[in-house]
């Protein structure tokens, strides 16, 4: 058993992965001598070599080509981008490569990669590097799309994602990267990639997020309690396969749920939990379904970022106010 | 001023427009066997090109991209590549792909608007990337193969082919100079046809040559005439072998002419002068070579006939399972999208065909069956 | 007064543009002496000149990023991208520039552009023809996203488009670029940017839709009529801005609600609607609201694309069962 | 084979590392006041940078990419831009900016995370791009903007300037090929200072030069010594005239280093080896330039000490109007999104206020206001 921060767990997953599968190659800007801008990386290099750990030309669409490309001949692609700000010039490789290789062929070449990517603001970072942009992945048929919450499930996601066959997209809160420690067994051991995870019981309302947010939202559930409203508390995890039934299920008892995301709310992937939620569990609301997120506008520069940002409060007034509305 | 570096561009011609050889044979066709293989390959391209136009104009094929005076280079490559080289062609290089052993059927299955068409039977191309609809979109997928390759040792190359238009796409310079950072075992072969659909060359780049692209990304870059297989042959060969022995990547600009439309589904006359057209039918590939081999006595019209009429009926053959393919299952929309599809997509599949029994329900009530 | 078809409308539009505003500038990939692959920009090289009616290299993200320099420059820069297959390299333009270049200027510079691309299938068209992935689009804050369903709209929508100071994506739905005619005035008069359309009024369900898919929709509504069920058709047209008040407005008559999108299902606009009506309108319904869409699979290539698309009888289906659950 | 065209890419140094001249001083510069002038915009920009620095490490700035060691370029490029130009600046050219009129305060308001820096109040820099944090993202807008000069006929140019990195990018290289076929007035400058972050330029790419992607676009591509602002400024000012005057673009690449960290929140230690940085201190572009104009008695100790204080005078007034600027208004975060906000967002906007406004209260109720 070690301590990991959810940086130090994504580190472990991939020095796992490594030394048990030769078909793993780690590759994006950086990740070489230096380990990666977060340290994500770090020691890799060292420990497996230029051939294993590759510093990759000032490129995105390259990047994630070249995982394509290495997919299909059978080897088990992670390549890192720096920032989720400079992801999109990957979108046209997932979206017209990866994600249909395997259908396009009839199975013939398959695309078992990972692109790896922190998200999210609150770091003070520098213009361009706070966004929160899962929903566009959300939406691409053939992609999983992973977001972890905590270094346990960032390290046994994370393993599953690069086992899976499939390409899965994993972004990594990194206002969480070194918030928090979690002690568990470095064993190489994956979580499964399509199901939501019930952090917290509860019976009032629920309270559902994913990443970076979850720390807010617990926070609320924290401040709720004391009001003797209980919250139960989802952590989605894993975006897409959608785990539909954890969140009916949740619903069902609550009758009320609160989405949380830090992304922009327009067509944000809280639309489509509502969605899910409207669709299936239509009939145990006894509320509509809120949702607490991003504003439809440009992730501020850092002297905003806050207000941009779902605050406890946000959240715990929207859970107010649902739970008090019949 | 001091001058740090300089580059040139050489241009390669081996045999004229006339079936005249403007210098001795290399040596790996001093065998007139090699060069009629060659032409016979040319010949059942074109036979298989006229075949997918009339099958389109008859409404059994869906928009195809004529090769119709580019086989040279893809007889070339295809020619060139060793079976465990793998092969990312783009969408008019029909040739390449029947050399490596792609199935005529799999091919007009594939334009034809079925998947199955991708799914290569023969061992040989089982590793060949699919048509790249996406102009460029396959060129950094032939810096990750060959990244393979290196990572793993294995002496084989990637080539990946693609038209003059594909050059302006950031992604083919991204990938060329990847390629030339890592010094993979990686092959561009560009066919300058002269046009990118409705564009013409000098409206898609401004160099003299594509060629020179290379010396952007730090590596070799060289013209041969495209539409003289026994110089695209040669001087692509060279390059795989030198890419097979780690000696890098390679790019080789094709100089050749789009003789048909852009597909099937375009007018060239909208945009372009007949009178540009004219004078490219006197370099054909395949007359220009069977000119020589004639010259040379290896071929004559009695074989050319047999040829013709052996090509047509592979063709024909080929035409025919095409046709007698039964439709796929509507499922299969489903069923290769993952390797384990989750619990969503497996009701989506449910609802899906649910809606093809009814909509059989109701044709079958109205006697529509 | 004119007979138009919607590629007509586009193409009247962008002439019409052309002509009153010098600023107005085409450009894409074969826009010019072709007239584009579907005729949009059919004699304006003619017309115009090839200084206003520029054949650019094949380079999507290019052809996005020139027309953030010229829109910054004062001119009006209305480009296409062939087909949406062919859109994905410039989202990281619109994105990272176009969208957020008035408010990181704080107003000093802008980006009055216009991005026009075909979209959508069941046309037998080649892979990567064929997709919808509006939804990407109108998450991105700083966008306008329209899609115009009819001639008469097609051309009033670009027009505004043109004329708005920000940056507008327009989708047009190829298929039916010459399905039907409509004859109107060629007179430059916008549409507003921002006005959901209910084409046909009704009381037992509000079957919502946009571009291509109103044709289907249409049909349903018509077969519904036969059953005695009237149905309210809205075309949304303006995804971004939502006119969250016309389809509150026409849930809250009808109860029950259809939402029909040709794109994927999951993260697909229709969940944004579905939230929007869960959160202003969750009293008013009176049944799940149900999603017609396409499945979260590839788009496949033309011999089974009717399999994908949402058919009259899906779409008939579910209002049938929302408005018979209760 | 026959040749078809050749290259040949060219280095210019005039001021050598000790201040000695290598030819002529070029025209422009004949009266020394020039150099002079050009001295004092690379000390400004340099204690600048020292300040950002300093305001960094004490939590009074964020993260900032100093330009020490590179001032030459920016300030070369700056003196030789004409004020209806357009400079499309990368993040590490604070002195271009300045020049151009940029206030130091607004710079310091950028990287100290306030939108408001970007809105640069002085004429001559109100057509210029604000920073591009996003590496080679703004490639395309100076051809963009170029063509929107050309289309207009007005006789000026776009100045483009990046790093090594940017020139993996696909964008920069689409933005050059179109430059190219268009044939822009547009220069694009890079500044290779040997480093990516931490990916040194051989990773990078292949080339013996960065000049010679130039080739691949179609036009021309030379090297300067990238620490001699007289080099800098003379070739750069002869490619921005040449745009001007409507003779199309130049890519000029000068060699320079990267002295600091990446940015204030980079550790060079981690991948750089510092004997490899030692070299470049002796190649410091602003003694070099001194020596020069000591050794010529136009400049001496004494100015230098007053042109030093002066200098600290005025970034130090500037750090005081950063410092003392006050707060934007949150809602700020909404109101430049679009010319006329949609509804949706004037809700939004009174939620995000609602929000404050509680925050506050909470905070008074607590005591903590
Ligand atoms: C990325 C992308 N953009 C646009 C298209 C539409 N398109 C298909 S082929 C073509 C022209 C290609 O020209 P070139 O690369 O010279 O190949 P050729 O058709 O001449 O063989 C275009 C614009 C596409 N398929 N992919
Ligand atoms: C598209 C993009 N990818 C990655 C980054 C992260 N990043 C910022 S600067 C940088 C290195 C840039 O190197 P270079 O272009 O040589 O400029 P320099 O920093 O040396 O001035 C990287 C990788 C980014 N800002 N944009
Ligand atoms: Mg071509
Ligand atoms: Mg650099």
């Amino acid at each position: 058993m070690s301590e990991f921060t959810l940086v130090g767990a994504i580190n472990a997953a991939l020095r796992y992965a490594m030394a048990h599968d030769p078909r793993v190659v780690v590759f994006g800007e950086d990740v070489g001598p230096l380990g990666g801008v977060f340290r994500a990386t770090d020691g890799l290099y060292q420990a497996f070599g230029a051939q294993r750990v590759i510093n990759m030309p000032l490129a995105e669409a390259l990047i994630a080509g070249v995982a394509v490309g290495l997919a299909a001949q059978g080897m088990r692609p992670v390549a890192e981008i720096q920032f989720m700000g400079f992801i999109y010039p990957a979108i046209d490789q997932l979206i017209n490569h990866a994600a249909r290789m395997r259908i396009r062929t009839r199975g013939r070449l398959s695309c078992p990669m990972v692109l790896r990517a922190p998200y999210g603001g609150g770091v003070h970072a520098p213009e361009h590097h706070s966004e929160s942009m899962e929903a566009m992945f959300a939406h691409i048929p053939g992609l999983r799309v992973v977001v972890p919450s905590s270094p346990r499930r960032a390290y046994g996601l994370l393993l599953a994602a690069i086992e899976d066959p499939d390409p899965v997209v994993f972004l990594e809160p990194k206002r969480l990267y070194r918030a928090a420690k979690e002690v568990f067994e470095d064993d190489g051991a994956p979580l499964p990639l399509d199901r939501c995870e019930v952090v917290r019981s509860g019976t009032d309302v629920s309270l559902i997020t994913w990443g970076a947010m979850m720390r807010e939202t617990q926070q609320a559930a924290d401040t709720l309690a004391a009001e003797g409203i209980t919250a139960e508390v989802i952590d989605v995890a894993t975006l897409k396969p959608l785990d539909a039934a954890t969140i009916q299920g949740s619903l069902e008892k609550t009758g009320r749920a609160v989405i949380v995301h830090e992304a922009p709310l327009t067509a944000g992937f809280g639309a489509e939990i509502v969605a899910t939620i409207a669709g299936g569990a239509l009939y145990s609301l006894r509320a509509p379904v809120l949702r607490v997120t991003g504003f439809d506008t440009v992730m501020p520069l850092p002297r905003l970022e806050t207000h941009y940002m779902p605050s406890v409060h946000r959240i715990v007034e929207a859970a107010r106010t649902t739970v008090c509305s019949e | 001023m001091s001058r740090v570096t300089g580059f040139a561009i050489e241009h390669t011609a081996i045999l004229d427009a006339d079936g005249r050889l403007l210098q001795p044979l290399p040596a790996w066709c001093a065998d007139p066997a090699a060069l009629v293989e060659l032409y016979r390959w040319m010949v059942l391209t074109r036979t298989f090109d006229t075949t997918a136009i009339a099958l389109h104009r008859t409404g059994r094929l869906g928009t195809y991209a004529s090769s119709r005076g580019q086989e040279a280079i893809a007889i070339g490559v295809g020619h060139a590549m060793h079976p465990d080289d793998v092969l990312l062609p783009s969408f008019r290089e029909h040739g390449a792909q029947l050399l490596r052993g792609v199935l005529p059927e799999e091919l007009l299955l594939y334009w034809g608007g079925d998947e199955r068409g991708s799914n290569y039977s023969a061992p040989a191309c089982r590793q060949d990337f699919p048509v790249s609809i996406t102009v460029g979109g396959h060129a950094s997928h032939a810096t990750g193969v060959a990244l393979a390759f290196k990572l793993r040792g294995e002496a084989r190359a990637a080539v990946c082919l693609f038209g003059d238009g594909a050059t302006s796409k950031g992604d083919v310079y991204e990938a060329m100079n990847f390629a030339g950072v890592q010094q993979l075992p990686v092959v561009f072969v560009v066919s300058n046809n002269a046009w990118a659909l409705s564009t013409p060359r000098a409206e898609q780049s401004a160099g003299m040559t594509i060629a020179q692209k290379a010396i952007a990304a730090g590596f070799t870059g060289e013209q041969v005439d495209g539409n003289d297989v026994i110089a695209v042959r040669t001087r692509v060969g060279e390059a795989i072998d030198r890419a097979r022995s780690g000696n890098g990547p390679h790019f080789l600009e094709c100089l050749t002419y789009r003789m048909s439309d852009h597909t099937t589904v375009d007018d060239a006359s909208r945009y372009r002068n007949p009178e540009e057209v004219e004078p490219w039918e006197a370099r054909d590939p395949l007359s220009r070579l069977r000119a020589y081999l004639v010259g040379n006595g290896a071929w004559d019209e009695a074989r050319d006939d047999t040829l013709r009429a052996s090509c047509a009926a592979t063709i024909d053959t080929a035409v025919q399972a095409y046709l007698d393919t039964p439709p796929q299952p509507p499922e299969t929309l489903f069923d290769f999208l993952f390797e384990a599809p989750p619990q969503a997509l497996r009701e989506q599949r449910r609802t899906m065909l649910d809606a093809v029994k009814a909509a059989q329900a109701r044709a079958e009530a109205s006697g529509n069956v």
